[in-house]
């Protein structure tokens, strides 16, 4: 059990990698695990993964490859289908949750697993104490509040997590979890929302939780992260183990050879330099209110031009959820005036808005851009499922026939990896279901793209193709606003960066303003005097 | 030999009205006349023509019985299908030579009760009575108005004798339902909340509200026997409530039964309307033979117990004697009157010829 | 006397609203619907008289709690362990109670419909001011006040709401997503059949074949009305009961019954509930996940 | 990842695979509830012994009264005529997240206005029945609309209101029924309609008649509803996931109102079969029993019928057919109607929980494969 009380400071600095590879003796050893899902898919086949007392250890694997359902089976919320889990070389069956975390094992999950209309503190508390025990909060918050201070990671804890950002509840789901001080802590893909300078507090944490003997399993897509921290990694492909390697003398390039097996590793497309054009949106004084009834979108002003990827970086829950929102017709713009290709757009509905040519790929995808248990083929014409194009001569007939030509049409174009079209939705894996979604809304043929966090959780080659997709569109001439926490991604493919805080914009810088440390200050709030927002 | 077939309408074995009654005529020509007895519950109205179809296609049965008005549109249909098939309908009619119709005087033994409850209010010292009845249907306006005649007949009688001017308001109230004890009761109790002395129960399984409303304003008071009381409908109801009900409306459905099969065995069956008045023993108030003779076939049955039925008796016949003996004598005088033809018994079967009675009939 | 009548009338008819709605919005809370009430009703009013007239009016309460929270656990292995359709298997309840009570009381009592419930048997009253009222008017709300507290001052409380809002999470906490939801729908089947008791050995001393007559949808109802909250299914079960009683009070007046017809005056509690809910209560989100079975894979 | 593009011809050549897994599904489906119907029936038996009667010519009676002869089906078929439609309301409705219990009252409503056109408006045969239809459908649908009204602006859930506005339906139809519908010679029933506007029993000595095309058209009309017109699409993604309704373009407050009002229509009809389409009365009786948990019986049709329109079909035959079987069960084994019941309820518990019987057998085969060397698993593809 490590001690929570020790300051964490001096703790990291003593971390030392060890890893089974370097000799140091198992401690957990999963062995021959095989998982076959109800639907008959194979997800893992005759896994081995081994790992020391108090390693870091990297799971690595494209989209799909079987990671998140090995930790869940390690978890306890997965029952095996076959094979053996040791801890301390004596074998444990983790039939629940519940048996997990008494043998010390917590899981931060890909999918938060939030109680929506609890508030952060009684997330946090769920499951612990004696049953008719009254919840002890004022202990927790205490708690809490000492653990925000440590790691960084900073929460509201009276606010329900649905009225929070997704990089809000990303914190949440992480000190959750640290809060119970388990001895083996799985984290699966606990970045992905959360801003660079959050990202190297966690990861500080992290070295000090190691240091003390916790066992950390740590799933991830982004290279630099998996260098950074572990201490060894083991690499899935098709749910089976390609194999493990010390990180030590890893490079990036190493990893995504195992991961993917080619020794490509994606650019981003080239680009076409356009000569400017008129602008395709224009916003002036933009203010948009939070479910809470606030302005978090504050007189915020701005335009994109055709042949542009105009991006807004930021933390989570700055008011870019609320602004995309807002300018894709889903929540009611309080004040200001939006206008695309000259027309003002306020107060029009999606359709409305779609027919003049927005396309939105939402930043929640499970939530609003797909119908999980709608086939692909059905999720296909979300949106565009009442034009004539896909009627028949009975009145108001779909005609699947033509959906089907249309469906196929796109699963080819962005490569969306499916069985088939009439496969559910919620089969496909993450990327996958991202990419249709991505393709869909690009068929729509708009003269301006609103993209949110597109490439979230998705593997490395799924990134690519969507970041090319982006270029791509950008350089058809049309518009594109990106919303993205990440910041590579960001600097990556934007021609300009807008940096929102707090609702407003920081500052707007252009292609050769871009500078890693100054949009972090801005990230953060801190303005500097050239741009003020 | 022979066999009769009963279908129940929808109410079934156990709505404490025709079909129970039904029901206990079917087990006496079981019993004294050695039929097979078939018996079909309909689930919904719309069951009674296919059960009366299925029932009569068999070829088995020398009567099928219909029980309740509801069965009147079916019945006349399949007798017209089988016209070699008899029948007999209860409450209701058929105007075809194969069905005979029997239907009962409920106007009449409800005034009977209604005298009853009137005097025994006054002499009580009260001034109210009231009437607790199911759904608003034309049977049922028949007993509140039979009720209300009653009254209103021995308060009149009552003056006459005393040379007073006294005066009984009847309430009444259609819950609803027949099968809600829980709206009996409220009703009840808001009447008895008004002063009145006796309430009728018209309601089948609604009606066990009003015995319990009546029963527990009672004990509340300390009190085993009546007033106030209530008065029980169709079966002789009486040992439901020991102590609290002196009297119920009988309704010989179980005659007419057991009478229409007898008939037919005997081959003096014969279509047309009977209506067993009074005067026919078709209704009646109910007396301590019949009460008896329920405990008595209940104890054969296995169902009650000799115990069971020296300690409900005891209370029956408490509740009687608690009506004052005026009330007894005027219900026997209005029984003669009614026999005799001198007072005929106003009949109402639809609301406006009601609400002339209600009117004409209010001693307000 | 017409006064306190009434609201006695409203009292009583309150009890077996509010405990079967209390009892049921713990279950919804985690994540169990049961519209099986009405058959559980009816079931544990008549499981009830039998236990009362075998061991006294404590012992009538004891058995038809037991019977529906029987009926309660059926209700929810089907609905938790088997995944199965929890709306089909209340109303497969409702069917099969009809059925159930009608031979049983022929079986128990040899004559058919109906069984009076001697007063020895029977839940004794209190005398108030107002007249007699039944001790469980009181044991109604001890129950509502419990059912507060187990949900919004326990970690039980916590557990069930969260089983119903996103049983993924509370699972990955390590709750125990199957005994939580079973214990809610025992506890609904539980206090059902106690108002099932209440039924038949206390407020109509009587079971008859059909002696709910709707209250159980009723209390479905109420339990929209209460926005799970068991205060607020006091006061919905209150208002019900109040007008309800009205209705049947005033349709009593002839003087009234002629100007607004008996059918009209006696719709009222449920025009007065259907405003009250549109002007007052409002808006109602039902947990997330109510009634959906958990699957984890 | 596969970056390999996927060829056409692939795609449609999978989808046969995943076509024919579908059918498999579907028959697995129909296996788990004749399996659950089983275990109901045995449950029933045991019952029915347990009380000392005769369980197999129970059964016989059962089959016969459902199936036995032409006149059997087609009183099965009778029965189900309403149910087809109250459990497309309730069905339908619980495609788009809604649940609907209103059909009671507006079925209720509807048998009112079948009624009131029907007896009072002479027209030709066909222009008769139609307006009468009509007239009920549209009644039902009117009263659908409190509810869907209150939801969508008052957020009024609608369990709440439709158990309301059955108990308001009640009670006005009470009124309507004794004192202005009625019959001045048989006030037990209100008038009944016009021959003009009756259908005749298609086989003579027995119920059914045309009714049962009307419902199985509003069935049909339902399944292409939901899954062939862009309104059913939108529908069907307010039942899965409303949040992604708005994103699609659709207006949630439409969509609530077209489902309650379609949702009505259907329930109107259902109360017009019942008047107009269902010898010998043709009127609605005082207590309106004629009507009586048609509403409530459609709830268990659309569940057992799992929501499908075409499930419901089935599900409607097979309940109309225990209503069916009932009588002979009574006559020939004299079982009483509450035995009949028990075992009705047995069933449709049973029905409930398909999965837990194929758990069961799952179970039961694991103890046998633990005795026996477990086979190796067939191989398949890794789906990703
Ligand atoms: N509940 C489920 N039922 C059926 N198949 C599933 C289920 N969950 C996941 N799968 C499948 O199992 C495989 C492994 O999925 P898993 O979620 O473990 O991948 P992953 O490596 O975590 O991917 P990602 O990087 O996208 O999170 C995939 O093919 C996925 O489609
Ligand atoms: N609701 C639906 N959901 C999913 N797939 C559907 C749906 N309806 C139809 N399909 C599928 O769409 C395909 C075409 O449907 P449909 O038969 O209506 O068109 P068609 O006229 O045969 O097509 P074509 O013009 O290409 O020959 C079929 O493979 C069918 O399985
Ligand atoms: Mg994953
Ligand atoms: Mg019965």
């Amino acid at each position: 059990m490590p001690d929570r009380s020790a300051p964490p400071a001096g703790a990291a600095d003593q971390y030392k990698p060890v890893s089974v590879l370097a000799g140091a003796p198992p401690w957990l050893e999963m062995r021959g695990i095989t998982k076959v899902y109800p639907d008959g898919t194979r997800a893992l086949e005759n896994v081995d993964l081994v790992v020391a007392k108090g390693e870091i250890h990297g799971l690595l694997g494209e989209n799909g490859a079987g990671k998140s359902t090995l930790m869940k089976i390690l978890s306890g919320i997965l029952p095996l289908t076959s094979g053996r889990i040791l801890l301390g070389g004596r074998e444990v069956s983790l039939r629940s949750t519940h048996d997990a975390l008494a043998h010390g094992i917590g899981m931060v999950h890909q999918h938060f697993s939030l109680v929506p209309t609890f508030n952060a503190l009684d997330n946090i508390i769920l499951g612990r104490g004696a049953l008719l025990a009254s919840p002890a909060r004022a202990a927790a918050r205490a708690r809490i509040r000492r653990l925000m201070e440590e790691t960084g990671l900073h929460v509201p804890l009276d606010i329900p997590v649905e009225q929070l950002p997704v990089g809000t509840q990303q914190r949440i789901e992480i000190l959750k979890t640290l809060d119970r001080n388990v001895d083996l802590l799985i984290l699966d893909e606990p970045t992905a929302a959360l801003t660079p300078q959050e990202t190297d507090q966690l990861f500080t944490v992290l070295r000090g939780l190691a240091a003390r003997g916790t066992t950390i399993i740590l799933i991830t897509h982004k290279l630099r992260e998996v260098l950074a921290l572990t201490s060894a990694v083991t690499v899935l492909r098709h749910g089976r183990v390609v194999g493990s390697r010390l990180t030590e003398g890893a490079t990036a390039q190493d990893l995504a050879r195992m991961m993917v097996g080619t020794e490509r590793m994606p650019d981003v497309k080239a680009r076409r330099e356009h000569q400017k054009s008129e602008p395709v949106l224009r916003v002036a004084g933009l203010t948009v209110k939070g479910d809470g009834g606030q302005d978090v979108v504050k007189n915020v002003s701005f335009e994109i031009n055709a042949g542009e990827i105009f991006a807004i970086a930021g933390v989570t829950g700055n008011g870019q959820s609320e602004l995309i929102e807002a300018l894709a017709g889903l929540r009611p713009i309080a004040r200001g005036r939006v206008y695309l290709l000259g027309q003002p757009i306020n107060g029009k509905s999606p359709r409305e808005l779609y027919r003049m040519g927005i396309a939105h790929v939402p930043e929640d995808r499970h939530r609003l851009g797909m119908v999980a248990q709608f086939s692909v083929l059905e999720n296909s014409i979300l949106g565009v499922h009442h034009e004539p194009r896909f009627r028949r001569g009975v009145p108001g007939t779909i005609h699947w026939g033509k959906v089907r030509r249309y469906a196929r049409d796109i699963v080819r174009r962005f490569q969306v990896v499916t069985p088939s079209l009439s496969t559910p939705m919620r089969s496909l894996s993450g990327g996958n279901q991202q990419k249709l979604v991505v393709g869909r809304e690009l068929s729509k043929s708009p003269s301006l793209v609103i993209a949110g966090q597109p490439t979230r959780g998705l593997d490395v080659a799924a990134t690519a193709a969507i970041r090319d997709l982006l270029v791509d569109i950008r350089n058809e001439g049309k518009a594109v606003l990106l919303v993205s926490a990440d910041l590579d991604e960001v600097l990556a493919l934007a021609d300009r960066i807008a940096v929102m805080y707090e609702g407003e914009i920081m500052a707007i810088l252009q292609k050769d303003q871009f500078d890693r440390e100054r949009i972090g200050l801005l990230m953060g709030g801190v303005r500097d005097g050239s741009a003020a927002g | 030999q022979g066999s009769l077939a009963i279908v129940y309408d929808v109410g079934g074995r156990g709505d404490l009205s025709f079909n129970d009654m039904a029901a206990l005529g079917g087990d006496r020509a079981v019993r004294e006349l050695g039929v097979r007895l078939t018996e079909v519950e309909s689930a919904s109205t719309a069951d009674f023509l296919p059960n009366l179809r299925a029932l009569a296609r068999s070829r088995q049965h020398d009567l099928i019985v219909g029980v309740g008005f509801l069965i009147q549109d079916a019945m006349a249909q399949v007798a017209e299908e089988f016209p070699n098939q008899k029948f007999a309908l209860i409450d209701g009619f058929v105007d075809a030579p194969n069905v005979m119709s029997i239907s009962f005087a409920d106007h009449e033994g409800s005034a009977l009760v209604g005298a009853l409850a009137a005097i025994t209010a006054l002499e009580y010292g009260g001034d109210t009575v009231g009437i607790v009845l199911g759904i608003e249907i034309p049977i049922l306006l028949r007993f509140e108005i039979g009720y209300r005649a009653g009254v209103r007949w021995a308060v009149d009688r009552y003056n006459q004798i005393y040379g007073t001017n006294k005066q009984v308001r009847v309430l009444h109230t259609y819950t609803g339902a027949f099968d809600d004890p829980a709206r009996g009761k409220t009703a009840t109790d808001a009447m008895l909340g008004q002063g009145a002395t006796v309430v009728y129960a018209v309601a089948g399984a609604t009606g066990l509200g009003v015995f319990e409303s009546v029963e527990s304003v009672a004990r509340a008071q300390g009190k085993v026997v009546g007033p106030p009381f209530a008065i029980g409908v169709d079966s002789a109801q009486d040992w439901i409530s020991p102590g609290f009900i002196p009297v119920s409306m009988v309704k010989r459905v179980d005659n007419g039964v057991f009478e229409a099969i007898k008939r037919a065995l005997e081959g003096t069956f014969q279509g047309g309307a009977v209506t067993l008045r009074l005067a026919e023993g078709g209704v009646a108030a109910s007396t301590i033979e019949m009460v008896e003779l329920f405990f008595d076939e209940a104890i054969a049955a296995g169902a009650k117990t000799a115990e069971d039925k020296a300690a409900a008796m005891a209370g029956v016949r408490a509740a009687r004697a608690a009506v004052p003996q005026l009330a007894w004598d005027l219900l026997d005088e209005l029984d003669r009157l009614i026999r005799s033809g001198e007072y005929v018994v106003p009949e109402a079967l639809d609301r406006d010829t009601a609400e002339y009675w209600r009117g004409v009939l209010s001693t307000y | 006397m017409l006064i306190s009548s009434l609201i006695l009338g409203a009292l009583h008819a309150m009890v077996p609203l509010t405990i079967t709605a209390t009892g049921e919005i713990l279950s919804e809370r985690a994540g169990v619907v049961n519209i099986g009430l009405e058959g559980i009703l009816l079931i544990s009013a008549f499981a009830a008289v039998v236990g009362a007239e075998a061991g006294g009016p404590l012992a009538g309460l004891m058995v038809g709690l037991l019977t529906g929270a029987l009926l309660g656990l059926i209700h929810g292995i089907i609905a938790v362990y088997f995944r199965g359709d929890q709306t089909v298997s209340g109303v497969g309840l409702n069917i099969l109670a009809l059925g159930v009570v009608a031979i049983g009381i022929v079986d128990r009592w040899g004559a058919a419909g109906f069984h009076r419930v001697e007063r020895a048997f029977r839940v004794p009253p209190l005398s108030t001011p107002l007249g007699p009222m039944s001790p469980m008017v009181i044991v109604t709300i001890l129950l509502a006040a419990l059912t507060w507290y187990l949900l919004q001052h326990t970690n039980l409380g916590l557990k069930i709401q969260a089983c119903g809002e996103n049983p993924a999470a509370a699972d990955a906490a390590g709750v125990r997503v199957e005994r939580v939801r079973l214990f809610g729908a025992v506890y609904a089947g539980a206090l059902t059949g106690i108002a099932g008791a209440y039924l038949s050995i206390d407020w109509l001393a009587t079971i008859t074949e059909n002696l709910p007559a709707g209250r159980g949808f009723i209390a479905l109802a109420t339990v929209v009305f209460s926005r799970l909250n068991p205060w607020l299914a006091v006061l919905g079960g209150l208002i019900f009961g109040f007008f309800d009683s009205l209705g049947l009070v005033a349709s009593t007046s002839q003087a009234l019954t002629r100007v607004i017809p008996y059918q009209f005056i006696q719709m009222m509690p449920y025009v007065v509930t259907l405003l009250v809910v549109a002007g007052v209560i409002g808006r109602f989100r039902a947990p997330a996940a109510s009634g959906q079975p958990y699957r984890r894979e | 990842m596969d970056p390999r593009p996927v060829e056409p011809q692939e795609l449609d050549a999978i989808t046969r695979r995943e076509r024919r897994r579908q059918l498999r599904a579907a028959l697995g489906g129909l296996a788990e509830i004749l399996i659950a119907l089983v275990i109901g029936l045995g449950v029933g038996a045991l019952v029915m012994r347990g009380a000392g009667y005769n369980w197999r010519l129970a059964y016989e009676g059962l089959l016969i009264g459902s199936f036995g002869d032409q006149w059997a089906i087609a009183d099965t078929l009778a029965s189900a005529t309403p149910l087809i439609l109250t459990g497309l309301v309730f069905g339908l409705s619980a495609r788009a997240g809604y649940f609907n219990i209103g059909a009671q009252g507006q079925m209720v409503v509807g048998a009112l206005a079948a009624v009131a056109v029907g007896a009072h408006l002479s027209a030709p045969p066909v222009v008769a029945v139609t307006l009468a239809f009509l007239a009920s459908a549209l009644a039902g649908a009117i009263w659908a609309l409190p509810p869907a009204f209150l939801k969508a602006t008052r957020g009024v859930h609608e369990v709440i209101s439709t158990i309301m506005f059955n108990w308001i339906a009640h009670y006005t139809a009470l009124y309507l029924v004794f004192n202005v519908l009625n019959d001045p010679r048989s006030a037990e029933r209100t008038v009944r309609v016009l021959p003009g506007a009756r259908l005749g029993a298609l086989i003579p000595g027995a119920d059914m008649t045309a009714a049962i095309f009307v419902a199985v058209g509003v069935a049909v009309f339902m399944y292409w509803l939901l899954w062939h017109s862009p309104w059913g699409y939108e529908m069907r993604i307010a039942g899965l996931n409303p949040s992604a309704l708005r994103y699609a373009g659709a207006n949630p407050l439409w969509s609530v109102n077209l489902t309650f009002i379609l949702a009505g229509l259907a329930a109107g009809l259902a109360g017009a079969t019942q008047i107009i389409g269902r010898p010998p009365t043709y009127a609605l009786y005082g207590d309106l029993s004629n009507v009586r948990n048609l509403g409530f019986d459609g709830i268990a049709v659309a569940l057992i019928g799992r929501n499908h329109p075409l499930g419901i079909i089935l599900a409607a035959i097979f309940i109309g057919a225990m209503g069916a079987g009932a009588r002979m069960m009574q006559i020939m084994a004299g079982v009483p109607l509450d035995m009949v019941r028990i075992v009705h309820g047995t069933v449709i518990i049973a029905l409930a929980a398909p999965e837990a019987w194929t758990l069961l057998g799952k179970f039961l085969g694991r103890a046998r494969a633990r005795r026996a060397p477990a086979p190796p698993a067939p191989a398949k593809t890794v789906h990703r």
